[in-house]
């Protein structure tokens, strides 16, 4: 970064101590499609709604419920082609650890690492932060892990939270739904019901997508294993 | 560079450092020592429902046996893998960062890899490196194009063939199968010819010895390990046992390091204070 | 064609780095009436050793331009890879197949650029819409020389005065089919680096058509 | 000669019942000339972690510096112990960056996992390829003679006592057949509960 002599960060504080570009980003965040993510006692879901302005749109040809190595998944809010980049980030930096030392990343050791990638597009050169907040769920040593990295680079560990469009209406929702013995099942069940908080038009297995992690590993749920989840829905 | 005092975070790559020196010790009549070999025998066969890989499990350093049970076939993807002769840490290393690419490459691309694009990168990265890397290679796999197996040599060359061995007990290995190997032969067969393949490195190749592994891979279905498939050589039960009575050794002083109960905890990630945040 | 391979017990050091890159090989390329046969024995060694006894040393570039390789198996397998990919490129910007002089340039562009560190001697054959059938011969170095008939590996001396005296131009395409046999059957028996069977490719207007000969369907020649 | 064999010097590790031991001579000299009889090559790297480090004695220290450099960075920043089969991957990749420049060191790692305390040894040569047997692992100038004690002395199952005098007279009577390693030796014992350091008595010569 910064290799050339004149390339200034556009991140620059405002006189009342603000990154306005950041605060742009989160803007751009939350202008974006829904994401949920819960844990439950036995493995944590991520889900997202994958709305398409067009009938002619050829749905489950481009996902946004990625998976990053066995054991982890991401979903993000905001600007898909700026997740892209964070996804193969992402994989590459979870390949680099099993190289190094012959064993899975844990789930925080990669939120932290991708974290530092978007911090970094606050701080250098000829480049603008990462429109796009990062719910990223995995399961290690034997229980679930679900964090949420920002544009700025700072990253939280949620028991379950909303991102994107209508996240605070999401929120307050889970807040009154959530509890510590939630079932993956009924976590699954859960975050559909949140996505469907302001969900405009009808939600179909074909306009959201749900990703699921646990001992097994992670694995994004195929359009008929949705529908069945949304059969229970009323 | 860095300070003096703290050593650097390492660079990706091959780090060339210890050359200069190496090469200087050498002058002065100390040349640089033989990494461990695997003298190996190596094979691999396509059958009627895909292919078998097969290899022996000795590693050798100069005339020392350095491992008697070393795994030879290595794990590329859930659809390939890749038996190694030559030098053992050469091997491994490479196998291990082409199926990294690989992992890589399948979750692009959300579809198989094909055993021609292992092979690609395997020699892409051999011929790089010029034979200096010494990985000798008996690639084997299924695709939606059916079963290959691939012989790919240090310098980077490949020769695509129905049956292939390599390793220094290619030659007992490779006379096995020039008599009996046939087109479409089933797993029974296939697996036995293998085996025997092997067990010709094993017994007349004094750079192979002890196990036979197997590795089976079908166009239908998970490949199956099959770890120590054969135990060629059982070492003799002990009739007697060379065991010290307590007190033989003398010491001269002992110190006990008492430990106390170590528990490993996994402290939760707390989240950061940061001002222009969503969730603040 | 050198495959370097395998330790022995005997010699555990590092055999296949101080491995000659044996050039042991017979390819042939001549033009007829209307294309160019191409043929190669199907020898790959390793030292003493057999490593490949089916190779196909007639390799594609294009549709319509293959190259023979001897040298280096890993140099001329390499130099065809990157030749192939320049091509493919070339055509999709050119919008029509390339000359087969293009390919030969590139291919001279590679071997004398690395003329130190490759081992490799190619015989560049194929057609084109400009100048039909051609043959362009790139041997170890880097330059290039268009030849009505060239031979090229181990095997290509001992059958220079055959070729010399058999050769003619503007031959039908049987009777180019036979000269290349013969002169490669020629080749294999004196070298003892090349055998196998012979693989031949004949490429034309319409693109290339590949055979093989069996060992037990070679010509028979003199073996007194 | 070789350059291993430059400074002298030998080390064993070998797997018990629920324990491990590592056992290393303590001479340090310039090819005939023995310099010091208390040069460490083992090292301890965690609770239940150690890793023998013989050969070129500048490599035994610089190695042992950059591999601390590394581990602490580790458990800096991931907040928990590494476990014996991560250090040796780490090692392994420490080692085989320098594949063409090699430092001249062939590595032994013992250890006790601590997550189920099982018990672990590993070696590898001077470029990073690990070796994982199920009984013992060998290194140094005396490893023809390490291997012969070791293959005859070893039996599966040893309570953490019996292991201490299989490794110890393996170790000793495999340094009196070398000329340049021996000059005492050191034991640990690594048990999940305590480790025991006990130096040896061994011929002086």
């Amino acid at each position: 970064m910064a290799s050339e002599r004149y390339s200034f960060s556009l991140t620059t504080f405002s006189p009342s101590g603000k990154l306005v570009q950041i605060e742009y980003a989160l803007a751009a965040v939350a202008a974006g499609g829904t994401s949920v993510g819960i844990k439950a006692s036995n493995g944590v879901v991520i889900a997202t709604e994958n709305k398409h302005k067009s009938s002619l749109y050829d749905e489950h040809s481009v996902n946004k419920v990625e998976m990053i190595t066995g054991h982890i998944g991401m979903v993000y809010s905001g600007m898909g082609p700026d997740y892209r980049l964070l996804v193969a980030q992402a994989r590459k930096t979870a390949q680099q650890y099993y190289l190094m030392y012959h064993e899975p990343i844990p789930t925080a050791q990669l939120v932290q690492r991708v974290a530092t990638v978007m911090q970094e597009y606050t701080q250098s050169g000829g480049v603008r932060p990462f429109g796009v907040s990062l719910l990223v769920c995995g399961w290690d040593g034997g229980r679930p892990y679900l964090f949420q990295c920002d544009p700025s680079g700072a990253y939280f560990a949620w028991k379950a939270t909303a991102m994107g469009k209508n996240f605070n209406n999401g929120k307050t929702f889970l807040e009154k739904r959530y509890t510590e013995e939630l079932e993956l099942d009924d976590a699954v069940h859960t975050a559909i019901l949140t996505l469907k908080e302001g969900f405009e038009g009808a939600m179909t297995a074909d306009n959201i997508e749900v990703g699921i992690c646990d001992a097994a590993g992670f694995r994004r749920l195929e359009p008929a294993h949705v529908k069945d989840y949304l059969a229970n829905i009323p | 560079m860095a300070s003096i005092l703290v050593p650097e975070i390492p660079a990706p790559g091959f780090s060339f450092e210890n050359c200069q020196r190496n090469a200087f010790l050498e002058q002065k009549g100390f040349p640089a020592p033989k990494a461990t070999k695997t003298g190996t025998t190596i094979v691999g066969i396509i059958y009627a429902d895909g292919v078998i890989l097969g290899a022996d499990t000795r590693a050798t350093e100069n005339t020392v046996v350095s491992d008697k049970n070393c795994q030879k076939i290595h794990y590329l993807a859930g659809n390939m893998y890749c038996c190694g002769a030559g030098t053992a840490a050469d091997t491994e290393m490479t196998t291990q960062t082409v199926a990294s690419q690989l992992e890589l490459q399948r979750l692009h691309t959300g579809r198989t890899v094909p055993v021609a694009t292992a092979a690609t990168l395997l020699k892409r990265m051999l011929f790089r490196y010029q034979g200096h890397i010494g990985a000798a290679l008996v690639l084997g796999g299924v695709d939606r194009t059916g079963p290959h197996i691939y012989c790919i040599y240090p310098h980077g060359s490949v020769d695509k063939l129905p049956y292939a061995t390599m390793g220094s007990g290619s030659l007992a290995a490779m006379a096995v199968f020039e008599a009996r190997w046939k087109p479409d032969m089933n797993e029974e067969e296939g697996k036995k010819l293998v085996r025997d393949a092997i067990a010709a490195g094993i017994f007349n190749d004094l750079g192979s010895g002890s196990n036979v592994d197997l590795c089976v891979i079908r166009t239908t279905g998970p490949a199956q390990y099959l770890r120590t498939y054969e135990e060629a050589n059982i070492k003799g039960k002990k009739q007697g046992s060379y065991r010290y009575p307590l007190g033989t050794t003398a010491v001269l002083k002992q110190r006990i390091i008492p430990l106390e109960v170590e528990s490993v905890t996994v402290r939760p990630v707390q989240p950061m204070e940061v001002e222009a945040s969503v969730s603040s | 064609m050198a495959a370097s391979v395998v330790d022995t017990y005997a010699d555990p050091n590092m055999s296949w780095m101080n491995a000659p890159h044996s050039t042991g090989t017979s390819i042939m390329a001549c033009e007829f009436d209307g294309g160019v046969v191409i043929g190669a024995d199907s020898r790959t060694t390793t030292g003493a050793y057999i490593a490949n006894r089916v190779t196909d040393k007639l390799t594609r570039i294009t549709d319509h331009i293959y190259c023979c390789r001897s040298g280096s198996a890993a140099d001329t397998q390499a130099i065809a890879d990157i030749v192939t990919y320049h091509l493919n490129f070339h055509r999709m910007e050119l919008g029509e197949p390339p000359l087969v002089q293009t390919a030969a340039a590139i291919f001279r562009e590679l071997c004398y650029n690395y003329r130190d560190s490759l081992v490799a001697g190619i015989l560049v054959a194929g057609w084109d819409k400009k100048k039909g059938g051609q043959i362009y011969s790139v041997p170890i170095g880097g330059m290039v020389q268009r030849q009505a008939v060239s031979i090229g590996g181990s095997g290509s001396s001992y059958v220079y005065g055959y070729v010399d005296a058999n050769f003619k131009p503007n031959m039908s395409k049987e009777e180019a089919k036979k000269f290349v046999t013969n002169t490669l059957t020629l080749a294999m028996l004196r070298d003892g680096s090349s055998g196998g069977v012979v693989r031949l490719g004949v490429i034309t207007e319409t693109g290339v058509e590949r055979l093989v000969i069996l060992g037990d369907q070679l010509p028979k020649f003199y073996e007194g | 000669m070789s350059i291993l064999a430059y400074n002298g010097g030998a080390v064993v590790a070998m797997k018990g019942k629920d324990c491990v031991a590592i056992a290393t001579d303590k001479r340090y000299g310039i090819q005939a000339q023995t310099i010091s009889a208390n040069f460490p090559k083992v090292f301890q790297m965690g609770p239940t972690l150690y890793v023998g480090l013989p050969g070129l004695a500048t490599d035994t220290q610089t190695v042992y510096q950059r591999l601390k450099f590394r581990m602490n960075l580790y458990e800096l920043k991931e907040n928990r112990i590494m476990r014996p089969n991560t250090f040796s991957a780490m090692l392994s990749n420490l080692l085989y960056e320098r594949r063409f420049g090699p430092y001249f060191i062939e590595p032994v790692v013992a250890g006790l996992d601590p997550i189920d305390n099982k018990p672990y040894v590993c070696n590898m040569d001077l470029i990073g390829c690990p070796n994982e047997p199920e009984d013992f692992v060998v290194s140094g100038t005396c490893t023809d003679q390490l291997y012969g004690m070791c293959e005859a002395l070893w039996e599966p199952n040893l309570s953490p006592d019996e292991l201490f005098e299989t490794i110890s007279q393996a170790l000793v009577n495999a340094a009196d057949r070398d000329a340049i390693s021996g000059w005492g030796a050191v034991v640990y014992i690594i048990e999940k509960d305590k480790i025991t350091e006990k130096h040896v008595k061994t011929r002086m010569d």
